[in-house]
């Protein structure tokens, strides 16, 4: 086991790091950011309890496999460029649609959003496989 | 004023991430590199927020606030790796 | 209790990231606080504790620490203009009386960023801090002095 | 247009996701693997008959008009080379199914086949520098990952001077781009070809001119520059050998090809002379490598370094026919030495060496198999009527009407020590006798046997074929060649739109 | 300022293939890490340095600060740095794989297959 | 004609079928395909005859001037039937030669695949066509000759043999191709009847000389003529067949056929008598010292096919008629001896020496019968066609007395040979050990017909001269000749120098002996012949290859980045200075005080990455250069990268820590000199990229495509940050293409770490 | 006006802290008195630019985002300083040959162990 106070703080750091991480994939398309500085983060941030704790502790925090979560994130990317071809569009071109929120604005939902949660997902789960099959190595 | 202020800070900034920097040369031991490493790094926060006062654009505030984590949690992998008797 | 609380702060701290504090931005970083949340503490149990008598404490203890940290730099800029042999360095244990992990950790922490100590790292048995210490004239007088001074302190805080 | 030039990197990418995530069912992902192979051929073949009569198939990915976008282009050369690479993909997953160990393929074969071809696919497609730059990172990638699968030590051992020196490359390839942004603003190489063409940057643009070519000379395996290819192509499974060898410095030759007839045609004394040069010396020193090698697979491997140079050479003579004769051998080269690497595949499964001193005997034991060796082996030495002789035929006729003679030499004294090589192969492994008795390793049941030889039998058949219908092959050679040796059809395809 | 950079392209270009040719294995990393400094930094002064603001459309006022840089260099390191970060991964495993298998980090040893 | 040409390929697609459904029967189904082309070409005799060409033609590859055309004229004709013809006997021959032989229809298949090739070398009218049968006859005999496929002799000699006639074939090729050129046609007859204008091209002598050396290689021309000794490996059929009448013959075929195009000149009878009389007798010297059965005939064979071109070379008239009648001949008389040889071969248990061999009359009286009248026609002995061939030949000669010298030579030598092989096995006493029977019927057949027709021909030489000689010597001059053959022309010079020469040469079978010694004594001498030649080309080449490999293959990786960067630098400095170096120093813009403070400062972390005997130290070096990049990119406006950059170089140096657990130190130092190379190397690539920026500065960028990008994303793309636009929209293409690097990246790194080979070898 | 000069104030301080602070990371004698500048005086003087900045902008979001980076860095510097402190103490990296005492070496507890 590591030090008490590093994984004291990493317990209070790592939510503030998922939601920074999910905050700068959201924020991404209009200030600095996006899918794969999010996804870095996010990954860094089971990184960093993995280092506190185990990479064992971490996979469990994580619930799902970071490959499953890789292949996955893959796939949404992917799959936000085919909408388009229903319109008769390009693989790839960006659909937007409003989206009317509770408190009455107006969000834009797009394709390119989407592919950037794909992004997100993917670096996400390849910084983790990488960070825990290093860290399993014997 | 502060147009004038901000290079001078800048200045000093650059120098000290310099500074810094021969300090992760010289050593001697690993973990005094890993500390000036943390300490260049905490510089360049400086210096990013510093050019945000100068260009009078907060874009750059993300990019501080990445560095102020991600190297604390690589002073934390190098101090386990230390730790664990990982020779330099 | 805590939870909740540790709740509504992500919940700020996304409105503040976000830098629209509107109902929506709020809703959202609870919901996102809540899955963080979750994550970390599948079945914890809360603990109760009283939010507002603390507020008071919070404020004076962090005039205080600010004073302290404000002082500290100025103190490391004296000892690198000082010649070196006016130092004398030293590690120390301090037996500690605190217990959680949040305790511990805080008290290491300001102990860290408080002028001219450091902390190096806690015994196996919690009950001792080990610390590095710039000027160490005598080691009982700097143990009597953060244990009085700033354990209890944060300790009144925490408790 | 909207979908068809793009479906060659979403097939093998869905493909690949999908193995991904059905990663612990070894028979669904073989099962997805030839249907996607299976799929790609089909686009290819499709985009093949939709530019088959001098049209070219654009599409503006994310609907951005060219140059904005990443305009994808697909011409008759583009489509050719997608075609074979359908044509490889099948036999290659076929081929896996059968030849393939358990844990290489639960540990991602698959996937990464896949994405090798996504790479491939994408670099024949796209009418992007920069883009080009990322599908050859995708492949490299893959094929790294795929060299080193499974951890055996000479695996591993090539792998070290593979990734360097491609990775060296890429290297030079990203200056090359970003040189080539700086000067031009543009990356759609349609656009840059305009710009290169209108623009006093004689000089300048043959110094980029002369990184592209070190870059991809790296990646075809070139000479001076392909000593990782001899390390590292022979050390994988035999499908991922035959993979490489089939595509892998094809890419970089196409690479060269599309470079050097859509852009830097603004020196081609100096430019093509150096490319010729380097064709002639690509050709003799890989031949001569080959020769000095005893195993089997080596001499393969070794053997596409000098194949390189005949390929290049029709671009270094940089005149129509010589081009076509470049198409030509490229078609030939791809199935001609996959289908060897199979074949070598298959004897290491039967007799489990490469070993040309311990191999021995399989003209008796196994007939059928050395027909489709000799057939093959033949073609890449270039006996006449099969595919390599006409791809051989056609570079040496366009050499001698430019009358380069030299590099007409050496291709044809190359190609009698090419036909060395084969025979040598063919005498040590078929017809000597064993020097000690190789066990038949092979516990196939003659209709498995059969199936596993389909994708062999289908590639010889294809080598002939270019033989019989070299008429045909060569109309569609010499036309892509001209839409090659005059871009402004693919320019104002490109940015038809734009203007 | 682009001629300060040049020397600065070209020290990363050189120091990255010193050490490429060095005998240890993570000497080959790390210039592999020098040569992808190079490259970017290469595609940032030849793809035009504009010492501008940074090319985002301000919320208040719609406009870009004054001269925006170019934003495509930008998109095309982007993509390189990840692009050589996952590829510095994996090589990374690939070497301690191969030291693991190989029992040595000594490149000039590493020459079973060639001949 | 190509109906039947394909009927031949097919038969021996179908031959190995053949063999497998019928053992005992297949050679005779098969040879209806070589009769059905016999048949037809007979049929065709009479048009050919009065000078009308039998033409066909089909389109193959239109764009290369390749057809299908095939011609038959009184050349081709000659050769059809000489390779149909023995060919059909040579087939029923081998069925029982390889009687019970497992791979008999293999055998079927290479035979008749070779005649069907030799078949298309003479009938095709169409260069390219004529060099693709030409090829093929390189390539089956080349599987004929190494049929005994487990000696390593026969191996040898095959490869030999290929090596050869396909290094020919190559020049053959390119002489080709260069003939077409130069007449703008790839028809044979049409570039037949354009040769004053391809005697007149610049490329006339290259053409000739490549042409020869295309023919003489295939027609074991000396030096050439080694391989055809050596082919003797090759099983008797295949010896009879290809080594004797027919694909050797495809070079004086070719030379024949071109004699309207390319001959005529000085050059070409100053090459073709010099090479041809030399081959003369060169074969038919080393003839006479030989004891092995086949090896004996296969030297006199060089020595005809020598004559023949000879013959060709001296292109007058009577030269060119008395080559067609040799032609004839020889083809009779060579395969007969040929056949009788494998007989006697087969039916002794593989005794191939004469000298081992002896009375075997009584044993194999019909071998001898049919030996007996070979020999006699080769030694142009009356009243043979040998000597009526040997009778036009010396009249020919008429006025070339040193070439009629060395007839009488090489003539003699045929004596010595015919004898050998004809008589001196059948005659005597029969060695003890040696037990012989007559050869089965299929074997008789062929050198029945053939024997007999040594003298047939002779009866008929009116006839047959004006049927298949004239039409052939009129095809090769191009003319129409008139060739009036006689059995007997009286008693003149001619008679006088024919019974010279069988004079000498029974002189010769008795100072066999002698030639023997010599030929013992001089066999040291061997090692400065052409097969030695081509063995130490060969071994040579090999050499070459393998120090080559050792040169540059050396397994070193710096090596090999060695010479990459120094190509790299050469070719870069060349083109710098191709463009004459800096033109203007242009778009530089002034250098502020903290771009070069950090640049300093990237240097000097670059430097200490360097040098550094620490991997730590150089890592976190590494890291302030990526820091510093960091601080650049935020000084231009690159907010986004900055982000990057920074987030990706702590993440590198943490794996770097995760690994480094399991790696170790740095532990091996190169030379000082390895280093100095290395540095002055790396300076030089340095220099090299500097100067290319420095370059590019001054080129003056048009407008940029980024400025649409910055007027359209938010408008177009609804985004803010341009460069997230461009990543996720404008070019999401490039984006999807990095993240599957990514994805691949890290399955690959899985399963590097997870997956491990069974047995793993054990570090050292 | 007086915005400005407390911007340029805490900016000045925050630089010369800075310089302070690597001051002491270069000259003072050993690993520890050394993290002992970098951790407090870094930590200050970052925070101090990080102030001047939030008043230089003056608006919530940067304001917001400052109180962040103050706060990420008041966490984590001292939990770094623990980690390398100990680290380095353990992997026997030698205190200052003027180091009065050393408890923890002699009452030789080492606190819980790393896996
Ligand atoms: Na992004
Ligand atoms: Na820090």
């Amino acid at each position: 086991m590591t030090s008490i106070i590093l994984r004291t703080a990493t317990r209070y750091m790592f939510p503030p790091l998922l939601v920074f991480s999910v905050y700068v994939l959201l924020r991404g398309h209009h200030y600095p950011g996006g899918g794969f500085v999010g996804g870095l983060f996010a990954g860094s941030a089971f990184a960093l309890y993995a280092l506190a704790f185990s990479a064992a502790d971490a996979r469990k925090l994580l619930r799902f496999d970071t490959r499953d979560i890789t292949a996955f994130g893959l796939a949404v990317a992917l799959i936000s460029g085919i909408p388009p071809l229903f319109c008769g569009n390009a693989f790839l071109t960006g659909t937007w649609w409003k989206m009317p929120l509770l408190t009455g604005g107006v969000l834009d939902i797009g394709t390119p959003l989407v592919f950037d949660i794909g992004v997100y997902l993917v670096v996400l789960g390849v910084l983790l496989t990488l960070v825990f099959t290093l860290g399993e190595e014997e | 004023m502060v147009e004038f202020v901000c290079p001078i800070v800048m200045l000093m900034l650059i120098v000290s991430f310099g500074a810094a920097f021969v300090r992760v040369v010289i050593g001697p031991t690993l973990p005094d590199r890993v500390v000036a490493l943390d300490m260049a790094a905490t510089i360049v926060v400086a210096l990013i927020l510093t050019h945000c006062v100068q260009s009078g654009s907060s874009y750059y505030i993300p990019a501080a606030i990445s560095i102020a984590l991600l190297s604390f949690i690589g002073t934390v992998a190098l101090a386990l790796y230390i730790s664990k008797g990982g020779p330099s | 209790m805590q939870l909740f609380v540790v709740n509504v702060l992500i919940s700020m701290l996304w409105a503040l990231l976000t830098g629209k504090v509107s109902v929506g931005s709020l809703t959202l970083g609870f919901v996102l606080g809540y899955f963080a949340l979750t994550l970390l503490y599948p079945a914890e149990e809360e603990k109760k504790n009283s939010y507002f008598q603390k507020t008071m404490q919070v404020v004076r203890f962090a005039l205080f620490f600010t004073k302290e940290l404000v002082v500290s730099s100025w103190r490391v800029a004296i000892d690198v203009i000082k010649p070196l042999p006016l130092m004398r360095p030293g590690v120390i244990g301090i037996p500690i009386d605190a217990e959680t992990d949040l305790e511990i950790t805080m008290l290491a922490n300001i102990i860290s960023l408080t002028p001219g100590t450091l902390s190096l790292d806690v015994s196996k048995d919690r009950k001792t801090l080990y610390i590095h210490a710039m000027y160490v004239a005598n080691p009982d007088d700097l143990r009597k002095e953060i244990k009085d001074g700033l354990e209890r302190r944060l300790l009144e805080l925490l408790r | 247009m909207t979908l068809l030039p793009v479906l060659p990197i979403i097939i093998p990418l869905a493909g690949a996701v999908l193995c991904m995530l059905f990663r612990k069912s070894l028979m669904l992902q073989k099962a997805l693997a030839v249907a996607t192979s299976f799929m790609m051929l089909l686009t290819a073949v499709c985009l093949m008959a939709h530019t088959a009569r001098g049209t070219i198939a654009v599409m503006n990915v994310g609907s951005w008009q060219a140059p904005f976008g990443i305009t994808l282009a697909v011409d008759m050369l583009s489509s050719v080379m997608l075609v074979l690479a359908g044509l490889l993909a099948v036999a290659v997953s076929v081929y896996s199914c059968f030849d393939l160990d358990g844990p290489r393929i639960k540990f991602g074969f698959f996937p990464l086949m896949l994405i090798l071809l996504m790479g491939v696919n994408g670099a024949f497609v796209t009418g992007d520098l920069f883009n080009l730059y990322v599908w050859f990172e995708v492949l490299l990638t893959a094929s790294f990952i795929l060299l080193a699968l499974g951890g055996e030590r000479p695996q591993l051992e090539g792998s070290i001077k593979y990734v360097a020196l491609n990775l060296l490359s890429s290297a030079l390839f990203l200056a090359g781009i970003g040189i080539l942004y700086g000067m031009a603003g543009t990356l759609n190489m349609a656009e840059l070809a305009n710009v290169v063409k209108d623009g006093e940057r004689g000089g300048l643009v043959t110094m980029v001119a002369v990184m592209f070519m070190m870059a991809f000379g790296i990646k075809a395996g070139m000479f001076p520059l392909y000593f990782w290819l001899p390390a590292s192509y022979p050390t994988p499974p035999a499908a991922v050998s035959a993979l490489f060898s089939g595509l892998l410095t094809k890419v970089g030759v196409y690479s060269l090809i599309r470079v050097f007839t859509l852009i830097f045609t603004n020196d081609p004394e100096f430019l093509h002379g150096l490319i010729l040069a380097g064709a002639g010396l690509t050709m003799l020193s890989g031949v001569l490598a080959a020769a000095a090698q005893y195993e089997m697979r080596k001499i393969l491997a070794v053997h596409i370094v000098s194949q390189i140079g005949y390929i290049v050479m029709g671009l270094g003579l940089f005149t129509p026919l010589a081009l076509a004769g470049t198409v030509i051998y490229l078609a030939h080269n791809i199935i001609v030495k996959t289908n060897l690497f199979l074949v070598a595949g298959a004897v290491h499964r039967l007799k489990g060496t490469y070993d040309l001193h311990k191999l021995g005997g399989l003209y008796k034991e196994r007939p059928g198999l050395s027909i489709l060796f000799i057939i093959s082996a033949m073609s890449l030495a270039g006996v006449p009527p099969l595919s390599g002789f006409f791809a051989k035929l056609t570079l040496i006729i366009a050499g001698l009407r430019a009358e380069s003679w030299l590099i007409v030499a050496v291709a044809l004294g190359v190609s009698l020590l090419t036909l060395y090589s084969m025979t040598k192969i063919w005498a040590y492994v078929f017809w000597k006798p064993a020097p000690a008795p190789l066990p038949d390793l092979d516990p196939m049941a003659p209709g498995k046997w059969a199936a596993f030889l389909l994708p062999m039998v289908g590639f010889t058949v294809l080598t002939i074929a270019i033989g019989v219908f070299a008429g045909p092959v060569f109309d569609y050679a010499q036309q892509a060649a001209g839409q090659l040796m005059d871009p402004q059809g693919y320019i104002d395809a490109v940015l038809g739109g734009a203007k | 300022m682009e001629a300060v950079l040049a020397i600065v392209i070209g020290v990363l270009y050189g120091g990255g293939l010193y050490l490429m040719m060095r005998r240890n294995l993570i000497q080959l990393i790390i210039g592999l890490g020098l040569l992808s400094h190079g490259a970017n930094l290469l595609i940032f002064t030849a793809g035009g340095l504009r010492k501008g603001g940074a090319p985002i459309l301000d919320e208040a006022t719609n406009t870009y600060a004054s001269a925006p840089a170019d934003p495509l260099p930008q998109a095309l390191i982007l993509t390189a740095i990840v692009i050589s970060f996952a590829v510095t991964a994996f090589a990374l495993v690939l070497f301690l794989r191969t030291y693991q298998t190989c029992g040595t980090d000594d490149v000039d040893e590493l020459k079973g297959t060639d001949t | 004609m190509v109906a039947l040409l394909t009927i031949c390929f097919v038969a021996a697609l179908i031959a190995p079928l053949m063999h497998w459904a019928l053992p005992k029967y297949a050679g005779v189904a098969l040879v209806g395909a070589p009769l059905a082309m016999l048949a037809w070409l007979l049929k065709q005799l009479p048009e050919v005859m009065h000078g009308h060409p039998i033409e066909q033609t089909f389109q193959w590859v239109e764009g290369l001037g390749l057809e299908l055309a095939f011609r038959l004229d009184g050349l081709s004709l000659l050769f059809a039937l000489i390779i149909s013809g023995i060919g059909a006997l040579i087939i029923l021959y081998t069925q029982g030669y390889f009687k019970g032989h497992p791979q008999q229809g293999r055998f079927l298949m290479y035979i008749i695949a070779f005649m069907a090739s030799m078949l298309g070398v003479v009938l095709a009218d169409n260069l390219l066509l004529v060099f693709i049968f030409w090829e093929l006859t390189s390539f089956t005999s080349y599987l004929l000759i190494g049929f005994n496929h487990e000696s390593e002799d026969a191996r040898a000699a095959a490869l030999q043999a290929m090596l050869v006639t396909v290094l020919g074939g190559l020049f053959l090729l390119a002489g080709l191709i260069l003939m077409a050129d130069a007449t703008g046609t790839w028809r044979v007859s049409e570039i037949l009847q354009r040769g004053a204008e391809l005697r007149a091209h610049e490329h006339y002598l290259p053409i000739l000389i490549l042409v020869c050396i295309g023919a003489f290689t295939k027609s074991a021309q000396f030096p050439f003529h080694f391989w055809l000794p050596n082919a003797m490996q090759a099983p008797t059929p295949a010896s009879a067949y290809l080594h004797s009448s027919t694909m050797v013959k495809a070079g004086v075929y070719l030379l024949a056929r071109l004699h309207p195009a390319l001959g005529g000149t000085e050059e070409w009878t100053v090459i073709l008598t010099t090479i041809g009389a030399a081959t003369f007798l060169v074969g038919a010297i080393m003839a006479l010292g030989q004891h092995v059965l086949k090896r004996l005939l296969a030297y006199t064979t060089v020595s005809a096919l020598g004559a023949m071109v000879m013959l060709l070379g001296v292109g007058t008239e009577e030269s060119i008629k008395a080559m067609a009648a040799f032609v004839l001949a020889h083809a009779f008389y060579k395969a007969t001896l040929f056949l009788v040889a494998g007989g006697i071969t087969h039916e002794t248990g593989g005794e191939t020496s004469i000298d081992k061999l002896g009375g075997l009359r009584k044993a194999m009286p019909f071998s001898f019968v049919c030996a007996m009248l070979a020999a006699v026609s080769m030694g142009g002995i009356f009243p043979s066609f040998g000597f009526v061939a040997k009778e036009t030949w010396i009249h020919a000669l008429e006025h070339h007395p040193l070439l009629v010298l060395a007839t009488v030579l090489g003539g003699a030598a045929y004596v010595l040979v015919g004898f050998s092989t004809g008589w001196k096995p059948f005659m005597g006493k029969m060695p003890a050990g040696l037990h012989a029977h007559e050869v089965p019927l299929s074997m008789r057949i062929g050198p029945l017909v053939l024997g007999l027709g040594c003298f047939v021909l002779a009866f008929t030489c009116g006839p047959i001269g004006a049927a298949l000689v004239e039409p052939a010597a009129s095809a090769i001059a191009a003319d129409h000749l008139h060739v009036h053959l006689h059995l007997w022309g009286g008693f003149n010079k001619v008679l006088a120098i024919s019974l010279v020469t069988v004079l000498i040469g029974v002189g010769f079978c008795f100072a066999r002996p002698f030639f023997l010694g010599v030929a013992g004594r001089l066999g040291g001498l061997a090692r400065f012949g052409p097969d030695a030649t081509y063995q130490l080309l060969l071994s040579s080449v090999l050499k070459f290859a393998s120090w080559q490999t050792r040169a540059l293959q050396t397994g070193i990786l710096r090596d090999y980045i060695r010479i990459t960067v120094l190509a790299t630098v050469a070719l870069v400095g060349a083109s710098f200075i191709r463009a004459g170096g800096f033109q203007r120093w242009e778009n530089l813009s002034p250098v502020s005080v903290r771009v070069a403070l950090i640049s300093v400062l990237m240097v000097l972390a670059a430097f200490a990455t360097v040098h550094s005997k620490s991997r730590l130290r150089s890592i976190l070096s590494l890291g302030v250069v990526g820091y510093s990049m960091a601080i650049l990119f935020t000084f231009f406006g690159a907010p986004d990268l900055a982000m990057t950059q920074l987030v990706i170089e702590t993440l590198t140096v943490i794996l770097l820590a995760l690994a480094f657990y399991h790696l170790p130190t740095f532990s091996h130092g190169s030379a000082v000199r390895t280093r100095a190379i290395d540095a002055a190397i790396a300076i030089g690539a340095g220099v090299a990229i500097t100067l290319l920026v420095l370059a590019a500065l001054h080129v003056q960028t048009p407008t940029p495509v980024s400025d649409y990008y910055l007027d359209h994303s938010y408008k177009a793309a609804h985004g803010r940050n341009v460069v997230n636009v461009i990543l996720v929209d404008f070019r999401a293409l490039d984006t999807l293409g990095e993240i599957t690097v990514l994805t691949i990246a890290a399955l690959g790194a899985f399963a590097l770490l997870k997956l491990r080979p069974k047995k793993e070898e054990a570090p050292k | 006006m007086i915005r400005e000069i407390l911007v340029s104030a805490f900016l000045l301080i925050g630089g010369l802290l800075s310089l302070v602070a690597v001051a002491g990371v270069l000259r003072l004698p050993d690993l520890f008195t050394r993290m002992h500048a970098a951790t407090k005086t870094g930590t200050v003087g970052v925070s101090a630019i990080t102030i001047g900045m939030m008043i230089h902008f003056g608006n919530i979001t940067v304001t917001s985002r400052g109180v962040l980076v103050i706060a990420f860095f008041l966490l984590t510097a001292p939990v770094a300083a623990h980690m390398i402190g100990r680290a380095a103490y353990r992997s026997g990296v030698s205190l200052w040959i003027l180091t009065r005492i050393d408890e923890w070496k002699t009452h030789g507890d080492l606190g819980e162990e790393d896996d």
